[in-house]
């Protein structure tokens, strides 16, 4: 019936427009394999983000485990893919990796997601260092703390892309449904969400299970595209980058993490000849973006096309104004 | 038989006994008030049917189809389902959404929207989207709230908060709503308002409501019967004027002039 | 049996170490409900700052201890009114992220201006071992212990029954409350911060001399396991720092003697999500339900 | 692509990747000093084939991905001859396959790892070099030392399991040690206390520790081991070879402590003194292995530019793979087939805290 | 003693009031009634210096306190119950209404108030170790009127004292607030009962989306028709 509404055909336009655009830069050079690397980053940033803003700022949940549900997505992936060094050796891989991390993310969600805030925080960083201390145990499977190498780098950036076009297509059709919109009630006002017959236990496990899929896919693609992955990869640090992601685009704001994984991406870019300083600069900049900005860029507000048309409407009264 | 019936209910916060030995009854499409001093049990007993909090003792049984059905040790979405609606003393609504979306939230659950459905976007959503959001709006609209349907909720007045509640909790479709002090913090005036506006939806939604309050203009114009709550226990139970005039409620509660 | 009870020991003082660090963690966490990433930080330049007072400046061991705590309370106070002080009104989640970006700041700052390489601590005390019956304990061992059973208890003092206690209480659970009380909500933020990283500074100095290393990187794995011995705990109750903090400690020394150190973290914290299912709200943690 | 480009500027610029932030900072910032003093010498002495060395550097944040990413920008847009870095093995494996396409050389002072420079199957990574032994020569050597010079029968393993360091010798040693090894006890590169494993290994019947380690905690354990009254003779790799073992330690606790390392610090040859002294003054502390090798790998391309005579990445490669005699402070080594430098081990006994003696074991 | 020229306060881009002028006497119970969201609240909060107006002067006693900070102002005897409670959650009955006292130093005379408190709500006595979180609305609303009154205020602002309370209170609430004021302490009351209020104030304003549109006397206003129908419900 509505299938093909506006706002569809609206975005649906934007992806494949971005997905062209893209493609002619990295065919003409525009896009020089270096920058190639940092698209891809950013698109690998977004699915993550992406799927743990949906656990953070849909349901609510604080999640401090991102990375550990990535390592299995990115191990099972690259151990599958090794065997089978071909496309369906991967697909195969990241499918084993979305199975097995939703098992994972059931079997741990279903007691730990009634644990309130910084409880949840520490027993989903629990699990996610449960994951890597297996992974560097299972020697025989993993190769342990020196990790995989010589995974088959299948994941070029194209198809990359298609993935964090669906990751985002996925996330965003969930939360603007009448689930999505349970999920968010959760995280609006428990006791109340539960009043309004709400199985709050039920979407929390779905949002969490879902956003640690989404991390699985990010994982995998990872370890196809960077074809190295060891456990290192899979610390707290990482999972802090993703929320830091989050934070910055705005909880609750899936554009907002596709922004903000952009901004920071190409941040980087700039950041890299500074050496050592750099890493003091990015902390500068955080903090102050913080203190300007605290509900990040774009709070919990999605940015919409409609919106950035409102929005030069609204610049250009202001100038009329000034005029007077 | 009746709609609810609740049997020497009990609730022991430590050593406190909030409510003891309660027993209550509902019939089908009766208001009915229950009132009392501060900190009598009300909000408790209230908590205790829709099973935020486990009753120590006691039963509470629903009938169900003619059959009779049990909440206690049921979870409070479960106990929605069954046909429990309520409001809360100090409002919970979903501040940082809008009006409508406070509405679509509650009805949820009885509209069965599949997880799957939703992420795939097949044409059977788009088509219980809108039926929801056309009954939501003609809920809305008995409120006079349809003009705020994409305010945020935390930006309304007051009163209006108080009148989504009620239309949050209409929608989960209840047969018993349970009302916590609905006219708090609003003036006579909105008051009388409110008076008129919970005669007209018992009698068009055939409900069965349960009614704490503190207003007593509000109370004894509307209710059929009444309960008062001293100190957890039952202390009296009768038709407006009978309470009105119950030495043992005037010297609790109500006070004398 | 002598192993065990030596083991004991082992898992108390390496476990007085996490609760030492808890402590100002979980005041400050108690008081403005931030995960406050950076006290693992502050106790690392509390840590250098003690080393330059004894390598540079030639102190003695108390003078320098007393330095590092000023310094380092200092130093929590300027980061609380620069960097913490202009979210107030934000999310918490965004206070948070502000902790990593101080956190980073401090870690990366003291990384460019020392180096990366770890430092020797000057043992400054002599390290007297006492040994019962085959049973050792060190100096320094009691020293931390003691030292941070006796900062518990002045702490809890300080926090229930004192007027800046009760203020700072008060001031967490509401602040526009608290300003109506004639409370200072700034200052009493302030001392907040100052008492929390004072503490991280002396913990610096001792974990330090205790273990003769440091480096810039120092604090960050002992914040964490703070973090975790905070919550575990309970969020916010002192005695439950201190009881998390042993708790974690005899737990790793544990499976490290009795089962397989190769797993010990993960061992850790499959008890740690145990403890938490059983206890959500922590082991000293009462679990209010919300009164509706 | 865009590599070979820098032979027409004045200078020819060498890429530098290290780990000069987060946990392995410490290794990665005494590569970048050692190639930092090498630079200079090199050209204070009148730079390479006419022209200076010119440094392009970047840290790689301790972050795999980051050293791919960098080692990309570096090899494709920076137009660098060579890479000298980075410190660890997943950060070289990291790098691999973007200097690969873009056929520039990379040469890792200290990525040990077996793998690194010739694959699982066999073929020989074309464009990554090193100037460290791999792990599996280290552990056999010191196997057969322990065997041969400790008399040792029973051993017990402390290693680090966050470490693929400390994960390849402890393999290389398990697979020749010929006695038995009756406990293998395992720390984090975050411990700081060692008590646990040590009082549970200490009531055990053992006449050798085996300690595969970098310094930061070999220091530690060492120091504790030896105040617990541990005193079985205690074997490491070259990650014991820097100057904070003993100040982490304690001197009279570093007893009985053998290692292997690729230079000493007593050496009397006259240009292993030359760099420790003009280290020395550059830093203000003395050099350690991490930037020995560091300082070897520059001068190991320096060569390969001067033996190709041409400042191009294929002329490097070229050049690198058929080094022979190099000479340079951590010893004078070939490069063979495989990549590696074909150099001896040097195993050294410290009493007290000095060099008791030292022992050079051939490949 | 309480004078309040052309306020005019803003929360971001809204304007919640704007040139409110009213004064209270030394002695006097005055009375702001409106409806909801007429900005009374918002008044209180910038007298009590937890809001900065935007323009205006607030004079307490000749001199300006509009600049101020809350500590000062209480210090000053200007105290006040605010909307919604906001008792100490976590803390007990006793130490919410210790914490009214914090900047007394007059321990024997704290303890001495402390008492009279407990005689006012002897429900608080019985509550008294109990985490006042999870004390009943009405109760917690006794927690927050006895901790103003532990300051000693010689001025005492009130939001909607009687809110949630049941009859038998309401009534006892208003005869405690004439007795404080009998006492020597003027108070400021906003009410949505509005009748009650109108009854024991001295004075009362009438205050429409940010503006005063009447005043009077307490009996003027009762009487008023507008008032009756707007606010009393005819
Ligand atoms: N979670 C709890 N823990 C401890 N005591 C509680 C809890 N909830 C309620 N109480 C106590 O139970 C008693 C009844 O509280 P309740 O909220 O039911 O009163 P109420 O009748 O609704 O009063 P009001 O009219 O003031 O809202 C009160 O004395 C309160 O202190
Ligand atoms: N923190 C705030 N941020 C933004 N707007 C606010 C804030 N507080 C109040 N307002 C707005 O200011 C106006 C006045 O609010 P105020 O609370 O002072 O009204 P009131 O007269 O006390 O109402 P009530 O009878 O409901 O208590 C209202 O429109 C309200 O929405
Ligand atoms: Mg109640
Ligand atoms: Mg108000």
């Amino acid at each position: 019936m509505k299938l093909v509404n506006k706002t569809n055909i609206g975005w649906l336009i934007l992806a494949i427009a971005t997905f062209l655009i893209l493609q002619l830069a990295v065919s003409t050079g525009l896009i020089s394999a270096y920058y190639e690397i940092t698209l891809v980053t950013i698109l690998i940033n977004v699915i993550l983000a992406v799927g743990l803003n949906l656990i953070i700022g849909f349901s609510g949940q604080f999640s401090l485990g991102h990375a550990g549900f990535m390592a299995i997505g990115a191990y099972t992936a690259g151990i599958i893919s090794k065997y089978f060094p071909h496309y369906g050796g991967l697909f195969l891989g990241i499918i084993g990796g979305i199975i097995l991390t939703s098992i994972v993310a059931l079997i741990v969600g279903v007691p730990t997601l009634r644990l309130k805030g910084d409880y949840l925080a520490i027993a989903t960083l629990g699990v996610a260092e449960i994951i890597r201390i297996t992974i560097v145990n299972m020697q025989n499977v993993t190769n342990g703390a020196a990790g995989l190498s010589g995974i088959p780098y299948l994941a070029k950036w194209p198809l990359v892309y298609v993935f964090a076009v669906l990751t985002v297509l996925i996330v965003v059709n969930y939360t603007r449904s009448s689930p999505g919109r349970a999920t968010i009630a959760i995280r609006e006002d428990e006791i109340a969400a539960e009043s309004m017959g709400i199985n709050t236990t039920k979407y929390k496990t779905i949002a969490f299970v879902l956003g640690a899929a989404t991390a699985a896919v990010g994982g995998a693609l990872h370890a196809s595209y960077f074809s190295v992955i060891r456990p290192g990869d899979f610390t707290f640090n990482k999972s802090i980058d993703i929320l830091i992601i989050v934070v910055f685009g705005g909880i609750g704001s899936v554009t907002g993490s596709i922004i903000a994984a952009i901004v920071l991406g190409i941040l980087n870019v700039f950041l890299q000849p500074f050496g050592s300083l750099r890493m003091i600069i990015y902390a500068l900049a955080l903090i102050v973006i913080m203190i300007f900005k605290p509900s990040g860029l774009l709070g919990n507000k999605e940015f919409t096309i409609s919106g950035l048309l409102h929005l030069f409407g609204r610049k250009s009264t202001i100038k009329e104004e000034g005029k007077k | 038989m009746s709609l609810l019936e609740v049997k020497k209910l009990t609730k022991y916060f430590g050593g406190l006994s909030a409510v003891s030995n309660v027993n209550l009854e509902l019939k089908s499409n009766e208001l009915v008030g229950l009132i009392g001093p501060n900190g009598a049990g009300k909000t408790t007993l209230f908590n205790l049917l829709t099973g935020v909090y486990q009753p120590s003792e006691g039963t509470i049984d629903i009938e169900n189809d003619g059959k009779k059905e049990s909440v206690v040790g049921k979870k409070t979405y479960t106990i929605t389902d069954m046909g429990f609606g309520r409001t809360f003393q100090n409002i919970r609504l979903f501040k940082d959404l809008t009006v409508l979306d406070n509405v679509l939230i509650a009805m949820h659950s009885k509209s069965k929207v599949g997880t799957l459905k939703s992420i795939l976007r097949l044409p059977s959503y788009y088509a219980s989207e809108e039926k929801m959001k056309q009954e939501a709006i003609e809920l809305l609209k008995i409120f006079s709230l349809e003009n705020k349907i994409s305010e945020l909720a935390k930006n309304l007045p007051y009163g209006e908060q108080r009148r989504l509640e009620i239309v949050r909790a209409l929608a989960t479709k209840p047969k018993v709503l349970f009302l916590d002090e609905p006219a708090a913090g609003m003036n006579p005036q909105e008051t009388a308002d409110l008076t008129a506006l919970i005669r007209q939806i018992q009698k068009d939604f055939k409900m069965t409501i349960l009614l704490i309050e503190h207003d007593m203009s509000l109370v004894m114009n509307v209710c059929e019967r009444i309960y008062v709550l001293e100190y957890g226990r039952m202390i009296a139970h009768g038709t407006p004027e009978e309470i009105k005039a119950n030495d043992q409620v005037i010297k609790a509660y109500l006070g004398g002039e | 049996m002598d192993t065990f009870i030596q083991q004991m020991i082992n898992g108390l003082s390496l476990g007085s170490i996490y609760a030492l660090i808890a402590l100002g963690y979980t005041m400050v966490y108690g008081i403005i409900k931030l995960i406050n990433f950076a006290h693992g930080d502050i106790y690392m330049v509390g840590a250098f700052v003690g080393y330059t007072m004894i390598n540079s400046f030639g102190m003695g061991f108390f003078p320098a201890l007393v330095t590092a705590m000023a310094l380092s309370a200092l130093l929590g106070v300027l980061i609380e009114r620069i960097a913490y002080k202009p979210l107030r009104n934000a999310t918490r989640i965004a206070v948070l992220i502000t902790a990593i970006g101080v956190s980073y700041l401090l870690q990366n700052g003291m990384l460019y201006f020392y180096g990366a390489g770890v430092r020797a601590f000057p043992q400054v005390l002599e390290n007297k071992l006492y040994s019962v019956g085959g049973i050792k304990v060190s100096q320094i061992q009691l020293m931390i212990f003691g030292t941070t059973f006796i900062l518990m208890i002045l702490l809890q003092f300080i926090v229930q029954k004192t007027k800046m206690g009760k203020a700072m209480r008060a001031v967490s659970t509401d602040a526009s409350a608290a300003q109506l009380m004639g409370i200072n909500v700034d200052n009493t933020i302030s001392f907040t911060f100052f008492l929390g990283s004072s503490l991280a500074g002396a913990a610096g100095v001792l974990v330090g001399l205790y273990y003769n290393t440091i480096d810039p990187m120092m604090g960050v794995a002992p914040g964490l396991k703070a973090f975790v011995a905070a919550v575990l705990g309970g969020i916010g109750i002192i005695p439950g720092a201190m009881i998390g903090g042993l708790t974690i400690g005899i737990i790793e020394t544990m499976v490290s003697a009795y089962g397989n150190s190769m797993i010990r973290d993960a061992v850790v914290y499959g008890i740690l999500i145990l403890i938490l299912i059983i206890r959500p709200a922590g082991i000293l943690g009462k679990h209010v339900k919300e009164k509706v | 692509g865009a590599g070979g480009s820098t032979a027409d500027g004045d200078t020819i610029k060498l890429g530098a990747m290290f780990e000069k932030t987060g946990p392995v900072s410490a290794y990665g910032s005494a590569e970048s000093n050692g190639v930092k003093l090498a630079v200079k010498e090199i050209n204070e002495a009148g730079g390479v084939l006419g022209k200076q060395l010119e440094i392009v550097e970047y840290d790689t944040k301790s972050d795999n991905t980051e050293a791919t990413s960098i080692a990309t920008r570096l090899a494709t847009e920076d137009g660098v001859v060579a890479i000298v870095g980075p410190a660890t093995s997943g950060a070289v494996q990291a790098a691999t396959q973007p200097i690969t396409r873009a056929e520039v050389p990379l040469i890792t002072p200290s990525g040990t790892a077996d793998n690194l420079t010739v694959t699982e199957s066999g073929e020989v990574q074309p464009f990554v070099f090193r100037t460290s032994f791999q792990d599996s020569f280290q552990g056999v050597a010191l196997a057969n030392f322990a065997t041969e010079h400790l008399q040792s029968e029973k051993a017990v393993i402390i290693g680090d399991s966050s470490s693929d360091y400390a994960v390849g010798l402890t393999d290389a040693f398990k697979n020749t040690y010929e006695g038995e090894i009756v406990a293998e006890e395992y720390f984090t590169q975050d411990d700081t206390d060692f008590s646990a494993i040590l009082t549970k290994i200490q009531n055990q019947d053992f006449d050798v520790i085996y300690l595969p380690a970098y310094y930061e905690q070999a220091g530690l354990i060492l120091k504790q081991a030896r105040e617990m009254g541990i005193e079985q003779p205690i074997l490491g790799g070259d990650g014991f070879s820097n100057q904070a073992l003993l100040d982490l330690a304690g001197i009279e606790n570093v007893t009985d402590v053998y290692y292997s390392a690729h230079f000493s610090l007593e050496n009397e040859d006259e240009q292993v003194q030359t760099f420790i002294d003009n280290y020395t003054a550059e830093y203000d502390t003395a050099p350690d292995a991490f930037s020995a090798l560091a300082y070897d790998a520059v001068y190991l391309v320096a060569q390969a530019l001067e033996d190709g005579g041409e400042a191009t990445p294929e002329a490097v490669t070229a050049a690198l793979e058929s080094i022979t005699d190099f000479d340079g402070v951590t010893g004078t080594f070939s490069i063979d087939e495989n990549h590696n430098p074909i150099k001896s081990t040097l195993i050294i006994e410290v009493q007290e805290g000095k060099e008791a003696s030292t022992q050079e074991i051939q490949p | 003693m309480l004078e309040v020229k052309d306020l005019s306060v803003h929360y971001g881009v809204i304007e919640a009031i704007r040139n409110v002028s009213f004064e209270v006497n030394e002695g006097e119970i005055v009375s702001l009634i409106g409806a909801n969201g007429a900005g009374k609240s918002t008044i209180l909060k910038a007298i009590s210096g937890l809001h900065q107006p935007s323009n205006g002067e607030i004079v307490y006693e000749g001199t300006a306190i509009t600049k101020e900070t809350p500590k000062k102002i209480v210090e000053k005897g200007i105290s006040q119950v605010p909307e919604g409670r906001h008792i100490f959650s976590g803390m007990t009955v006793m130490e919410n209404l210790e914490m009214g006292a914090f900047l007394r130093k007059d321990k024997a005379e704290v303890q001495n108030d402390l008492n009279n408190i407990f005689a006012r709500f002897p429900i608080l006595k019985e509550r008294m170790k109990q985490d006042a979180a999870t004390l009943s609305g009405g109760e917690q609303q006794m927690v927050a009127m006895g901790r103003a009154l532990m300051s000693r205020p010689r001025l005492l602002l009130l939001d909607e004292p009687s809110m949630g309370l049941a009859p038998i209170l309401i009534k006892e609430i208003f005869h405690i607030i004439e007795e404080i004021n009998q006492t020597g302490t003027t108070v400021l009351l906003i009410e949505q009962n509005a009748k009650m209020a109108l009854k024991i104030a001295n004075r009362g304003y009438v205050l429409e989306t940010g503006n005063v549109v009447q005043t009077g006397t307490g009996k003027e206003l009762l009487e008023s028709d507008v008032i009756q129908k707007a606010y009393l419900g005819g």
